[in-house]
């Protein structure tokens, strides 16, 4: 029966297989196993569901499934918080799916030259964005960067205690919490919250600067804010940093970039961020990325975590060919004693940021930058003309807001649930993790909204709001 | 193609992609946009991107992909169980039903991906015996910090987490399983091989104490060699209160015969992204399905995707849980991909694709030693090995001074992936080791042995020719000096110009 | 205006036109048309809907506007009779979207030798599949391989009536009917009706055999014919046809041929057919394509209209190569005097095709024609259980069959309509086509219907039949 | 890749695609399937397909894939108006809203389709004058055929057709014209140029006659040569009871300047896959968009896009209908595309790439003709061309023996796609036929010339490594010989297979 010719398996026919088996004087394959003790071995045999080894079977039945799910494509989303949906430019899509790219493991830079290259030029653009000339290979996510950051800043010297803002999505500070380890281990960080300040929703400048000694390892703040705020002090606080000796971490929404400034212009020592938003579908979360930048200094470097990619030469003279810096200090070439550890990343989404941004050039950043600008206001400014619904913090804003429903009476989630009877999915529900700000949700608007989906979300929920409840 | 760099491409002025203009409405409500940027925040300077038009990216990237090997030759890459990844999945994967949800939706809306989350959960259960998985690890190296973050969760609960500071691991473990330990706060013990090819008993006892927290072991390693004792290895870490963890990275070639919670360990981890066909992407994204006993699924990462009412739900991790290890689900398309594996596989499929990487790798073992130049290492054990071999050329260096690096370079000249050497620390010299897997039909392993033979042979008669390899590549071999030197190393294009603007 | 850099046009920037402009000497662009006269000149500027030149904007519009469209994957189809849904391998997807096959035009034998090697493989398996030794390039369609296998027939003998089956798809007839020019023509070629039998849905064969004379320059049978039945008397035609010297030309679904025999061991001397099942999504018609193959006989190969890929060997000893035979014979060499024309066709399709061919192998045409036949006998034999609804025709049958529901009392178009509405789309209403068959419908069932969609169409039609009306 | 022909890669027993077993129930009901097919017309011997796994047919396409130019270097082939092909639209054409679709189905089923075809309709009314499109022809040939059948129907419905059997074409007219109207059986009547680069009006009348069926021509020809005379053509031939059919493949240099209805023409025909942004695959799927005036309407192909009371409708032909050209609506998904590439360009756009392209072209003229070995056809015209220009490389072949093939060949090795030579027969000895169109960028276009430039260069030096060409890629130069010999031919492999037999 395990002879049943299968198309991923080329060896399933008895007679290769017998071949081989005669090659090498063995009777059966059952006794290659050898090694494996009897009483090792399992008794209960596989339970799984019915093969689906015919391609239209299996593709039908995924299908069925996958069809269950409404996605943001025939549904009008305004989610966002740590996953948005960006346009990702066709080109994005043919590059990354080709098999070369999908399939590659490894290689020699000789034989994968071209995705040493199209690394080289993830780094290279996004440097040039972030206004970096140091940045590494993806990590994980934003959360996983923003928790390397810290240890690298805490390595860089020797502090154990971190600032972080109070308002921080819940999600990625679960993330940095693993990273600072429990408070038991010897190496702990202690992460102290900036608090944030209700009218604005920007970093309290007074308190963050009461927290920042001697002992701070570093600052780390995001640009905008989980509530999309602008943090308008970062200039400040990086100063603060500075002056107590600490390092200063700016996180920031990359797609931001051409009309905010770049975090060193600010102060920033370390820039961390997601790489989603360039060019990677949303994939229910699965297009995450993140990214470690700094100077050019070899006591940032010496810190990464992650793989670095040089530009070197080869044995042809003239020749450009790329290689892996460093590599002793990543956790393959020192095990326990390399910075932290690394592994397969995201890769693969780096060649998509690569091609995102050399389709976005200077001015594709500009024009996006100022399009969900001027969406986002929009949106805000006709959702608080609603009766009962407010826009509560003053600080300037980019493509995300919260909308305070409190005074309409009804909860986020039951409207939620009413525009979701709509087809719309209304914004994140703030209300359990941000108590404070009542019956809170955060809206997300980009690009790809236009005014007409902005005017359906203000119609719809005018009709909600207006039925007995 | 002679590709330039694409920071070289530019040309003020070219758009590679537009947007629309903001509506006028949206202008005479809100104004001009830049200025509801706070002036300080402004950016002044734009960003040095290249300016180019939509074909001219294709075509670049486009080159790029043509001379990126990938598995277009044949790629024997030990370690990473080269598989095939179908095409449908890339298909479904690319849908809108996969690609276009957000994370946050109602779970009343994702109930397709929802079902086939918790379908791959009860797959892998049985797999492994383990009482629940979670996909959120964004790779192995991530499932092996789970399990250090959920080791340290469940000592800290039993008030134990200040004195069980030790994680032990072996040298053949994968350096991810020490690197996250320590990275966890864990000092590591690891442990040397003996005679056998695996640490003895008697090693482990010496090491295990009240400070053990977990022993982080895989099995077989990456010679192919199985640990027989590795149930009483783990009664004695269970005796002194350590957890287990099974990084089951060489799956492949015991699939269906063993079952990792039968052995006694608390977790395992499996690859989706290698052992479960899911694509490699040149290193991710990646997902390392992390399950374990119903002891330490307190501790998981939530968010959990439970059958309820013959719904799907999520439920946040519990009160004990570890919080998260990346945001949200983890890969979720990856997640997919290795669950139609598991279905185009079937119970029988899986049987069958641990037998036919045995088989094939004990064919290439007698194959390559019949080289001259090769050999095998602890060439003393004889008995069939697992789904890989570790080999050494150290007598080829000796007679030839060719090394492992050499008859890499030379490899890729023939259309052959470089083969995969070892982790560091080397425990033979000159190692390499590839791994045939499943899919790779007899021809393609007979084309390879014959490829390494030819170039052990060009190493005894035309050294030069393997040292001076690649010869058929877009580039030469590189320079490695730059890249240790921070007078020279470029990570950036700007790094670059900035640096070679003196010379 | 004309300056707005438009992404797809790398030199909409004015600096770079002018450097051309200076490099040639001219003031303005608009000079260079010189050669037009004023008067032909348009006065009216271009009125065109607004441009789109935003990738998002028009990926947005496109997709609201398609989806529209009720598609065979979201609706459940019995739709056939010239364009099927079959299995699509994602591999042949994969493939065809290459950028080097999708992009293509032409090229030497030399750089572009994988598209000439994928052409030739096309050749060379679909040649196995209908067993014959020459097959060329493909055509647009069936209908148009048909009429121009009936002219290669003609010009083989001098003759210039045709037999035709009296029960052909009526889009396929009116395709021939234009290949064979009006009677007004010198070289027009009457097409003679073979009568087919109300009762087998077969040719008439005592009817075909009277006609056959020593005027017919071809005798056309279809295998399954319009109506999914098997000629049987396909060798008896054959031979009538040889012994008045006529060539015999049959057209032929190629998923059949794992089940049913290949045309030449009838005696086909043409085989024309379709290819659109073998890989090719259906389009709504824009996946046909279609074949000519005979034996490798210089007397048929000198009568191709189209192009033929040979193998040949190169410069390099031992080197196989391909190259185009013959194609001074084709529209390009000879302009009037080729035979009929060639020009662009459908030959990326036709990669697609060898891809089939290459993952089918000989098992697969077998399987899915065992399953297909299976299948639809179940579904005909299920739907005649239904009161007053019958399966008329009594000759055996491959995939498509009639369904009669004139004893019902109902329309076909009144049940496909009720059908509609619960998300169905009935077989092909043959009613006004074919009036002799009264109300019936022409249903198809293939290798990814499964059982429960079948006994979903009769549980749908049943709840319809039920119903007054 | 050194690629085996597919036929050689089988191993007996492999798979590449599965279908699932046929259900019992369904075997209950009907038996055997073997027994449903009569026996005489059950096939016997199995086809000699290859077996081969999934995996493997996957890498072998892809290797000939990388074996494929196509436009991954800089391909300026005349008179096929090379052009982006939005990606975009082919991720949208793989969408189950355009592959999923059957023609067969209710029209209220195929609003969203049935609306595009429509408005491509309206916006080439709008671009060339004429009262109705049909997308029905799968290329320009098959348009210039359906013109070919529907004067046939327009003489016919006058009782003339038997009269007038002669069309009327030009030298430098795509064969299809003459083709297509010899296939439908008009006798062809082909002019000479003259002097001016066209054939004179006075020639023009000494054909036109009460036989005249239609005149089938295209302007600017492939020379970038546009008849100034066109007008007065048109009438000569109106006046003689005559149709015009303007043949539009060169339309790329005069979008947004003339309209052939403009001009007199009777209808004409457009690329949607050239000049419209449709992919060329190679050749094909492809669409020839026939359009014509009010009077030819009736003749037009069904079936019909028409709009009414909101709704897409499908009529089918008039009463005077030729019926179909092919089976169906034509090549859908290309219409789709072209609407797309129309929608992306705009009126502003599209009369940009007109000027793009002829700009383009007249820098390359200049360039081109300063290269020692060649010249320009009718270099005494001294006006600007249009969007391409026919060049000779006599002077090269008669000083060197380099010939047009011969630097083709050498061409490739410089990742240049090969030169269009020109359509038969040459009117100009050794051409060849650049097209630059809009889309290249001035970088790319001086790079072509510089690689013409230097491969003249070689071949007045070093002519040996023109002539022994190419010499960087999978395959050496191709053996004529057998290709026209009926024993050496071998258009399958079976072929191949028996004649070498002896061998």
């Amino acid at each position: 029966m395990r002879n049943q010719p299968h198309p991923f398996m080329a060896n399933t026919v008895s007679a290769i297989q017998q071949e081989m088996l005669d090659a090498i004087g063995a009777k059966t394959i059952a006794e290659l196993f050898e090694q494996i003790p009897a009483d090792h071995r399992t008794q209960a045999p596989l339970d799984l569901p019915p093969a689906l080894a015919s391609e239209p079977a299996l593709r039908r039945h995924l299908i069925d499934t996958l069809s269950q799910n409404r996605h943001c494509e025939s549904d009008l989303s305004f989610l966002g918080g740590g996953c948005w949906r960006h346009h990702v430019p066709a080109v994005c899509d043919e590059i990354v799916r080709r098999s070369e790219f999908l399939t590659s493991v490894w290689g020699t830079p000789s034989s994968d030259q071209g995705r040493y290259q199209a690394w080289f030029e993830f780094c290279s653009q996004l440097g040039e964005l972030v206004d970096c000339d140091l940045v590494g290979l993806p990590v994980y996510t934003w959360g996983c960067a923003a928790g390397h950051a810290l240890r690298m800043a805490s390595r860089l010297n020797g502090r154990r205690t971190v600032l972080v803002p109070e308002a921080i999505d819940p999600e990625r500070l679960l993330v940095i919490r693993n990273y600072c380890e429990p408070p038991e281990m010897a190496q702990h960080l202690s992460i102290v919250p900036m608090r944030f300040d209700p009218a604005t929703g920007r970093i309290d400048l007074a308190d963050a600067a009461a927290k920042i000694s001697s002992d701070t390892a570093a600052v780390y703040i995001e640009m905008p804010n989980y509530l999309g705020i602008i943090e308008e002090d970062a200039q400040r606080l990086a100063e603060l940093a500075h002056a107590a000796g600490a390092e200063m971490i700016v996180g920031v929404d990359p797609i931001s970039l051409g009309v905010l400034a770049p975090p060193p212009s600010y102060g920033a020592d370390i820039v961390v961020g997601t790489t989603q938003p360039l060019g990677v579908h949303m994939f229910g979360g699965g297009g995450l990325g993140g990214f470690i930048a700094t100077r050019d200094e070899e006591r940032y470097a010496r810190e990464y975590p992650t793989l670095l990619v040089s530009l070197t030469g080869t044995s042809r003279p003239g020749e450009i060919g790329f290689g892996l810096s460093l590599a002793e200090q990543s956790s393959y070439g020192s095990r326990e004693n390399g910075k932290d550890w690394t592994g397969n990343s995201v890769y693969l989404w780096a060649i998509a940021n690569a091609v995102y941004l050399s389709l976005m050039g200077p001015q594709g950043f500009d024009d996006v930058g100022r399009l969900i600008t001027a969406q986002a206001h929009y949106a805000a400014q006709r959702l608080a003309s609603l009766p009962g619904v407010t826009v509560p913090l003053s600080g300037s804003f980019f493509k995300e807001f919260v909308v305070d429903f409190s005074k309409t009476g009804r909860s986020v989630a039951s409207i939620n649930h009413a525009l979701r009877e709509r087809g719309i999915f209304g914004g994140h529900d703030l209300s359990a993790d941000l108590p404070a700000l009542g019956q809170s949700a955060l809206y997300c608007v980009t690009e790809l909204h236009e005014r007409r989906d902005i005017d359906r979300l203000i119609d719809t929920l005018s009709e909600i709001l207006n039925h007995d409840h | 193609w002679d590709e330039p760099i694409v920071m070289e491409m530019s040309r003020e002025g070219r758009r590679g992609v537009v947007f629309p203009d903001i509506d006028a409405v949206v202008t005479g409500l809100v104004g001009d946009p830049q200025r509801l940027i706070p002036a300080s925040m402004r950016r002044s300077t734009r960003p040095a991107l290249p300016a180019m038009s939509e074909p001219d990216v294709l075509r670049h990237y486009l080159h790029l992909s043509q001379q990126t090997l990938g598995m277009m030759g044949i790629s024997l890459f030990g370690t990473c169980t080269m598989k095939y990844n179908a095409r449908l999945n890339e298909a479904i994967a690319a849908r809108d039903e996969v690609a276009e949800l957000h994370p946050r939706q109602h779970p009343e809306t994702l109930q397709g991906t929802l079902q086939i989350i918790h379908a791959l959960d009860l797959a892998l259960r049985e797999l492994s015996g383990m009482d629940r998985f979670v996909f959120q690890a964004a790779g192995g190296a991530d499932a092996a910090y789970t399990h250090a973050c959920i080791t340290r969760a469940y000592h800290a609960v039993r008030g134990e987490l200040e004195t069980r500071d030790e994680i032990i691991t072996t040298i053949q473990s994968h350096p991810c399983n020490p690197a996250t330990a320590a990275t966890a706060g864990f000092k590591v013990i690891t442990l040397a091989l003996e005679e056998n090819g695996y640490p003895s008993v008697e090693a482990l006892k010496s090491v295990v104490s009240e400070r053990t927290a977990a022993l982080m072991v895989n099995n077989p390693d990456d010679m192919g060699i199985y640990n027989p004792h590795i149930k009483e290895w783990v009664r004695i870490v269970h005796e002194a209160g350590g957890l287990c963890f099974y990084d089951h990275a060489n799956f492949n070639g015991v699939m269906s015969r063993i079952r990792a919670r039968e052995l006694g360990f608390d977790a395992c981890m499996f690859m989706l992204h290698k052992t479960f066909g899911g694509p490699k992407g040149g290193g991710g994204p990646a997902v390392g399905a992390y399950g374990c006993s119903a002891a330490l699924a307190p501790y998981l990462p939530g968010p959990l995707v439970v059958k309820r009412d013959g719904a799907y739900q999520l439920e946040p991790g519990a009160d004990g849980s570890i919080g998260r290890v990346r945001e949200f689900f983890g890969n979720v398309q990856t997640v997919i991909k290795a669950y139609a594996w598991v279905r185009a596989m079937g119970a029988q499929g899986i049987a069958a694709a641990a037998d036919l990487s045995v088989l094939a790798n004990n064919y290439m073992t007698q194959e390559l030693t019949k080289i001259r130049g090769v050999t095998c290492s602890h060439p003393h054990i004889g008995a069939w090995r697992m789904e890989m071999t570790r080999f050494s050329l150290e007598t080829l260096e000796k007679d030839t001074g060719v090394t492992v690096f050499d008859v890499q370079n030379r490899m890729v000249d023939f259309g052959v992936d470089a083969f995969w050497l070892a982790h560091e620390p080397w425990i033979v010299p000159q190692p390499f080791t590839p791994e045939a897997g499943e899919m790779w039909s007899k021809e393609d392993i007979d084309t390879w042995i014959a490829v390494l033979a030819q170039i052990c042979h060009e190493a005894y008669t035309t050294p030069e020719i393997v040292r001076t390899a690649p010869h058929n590549h877009p580039a030469g071999r590189i320079d490695g000096a730059p890249l240790e030197d921070p007078s020279r190393w470029a990570m950036t294009w700007r790094a670059h110009v900035k640096k070679r603007a003196p010379a």
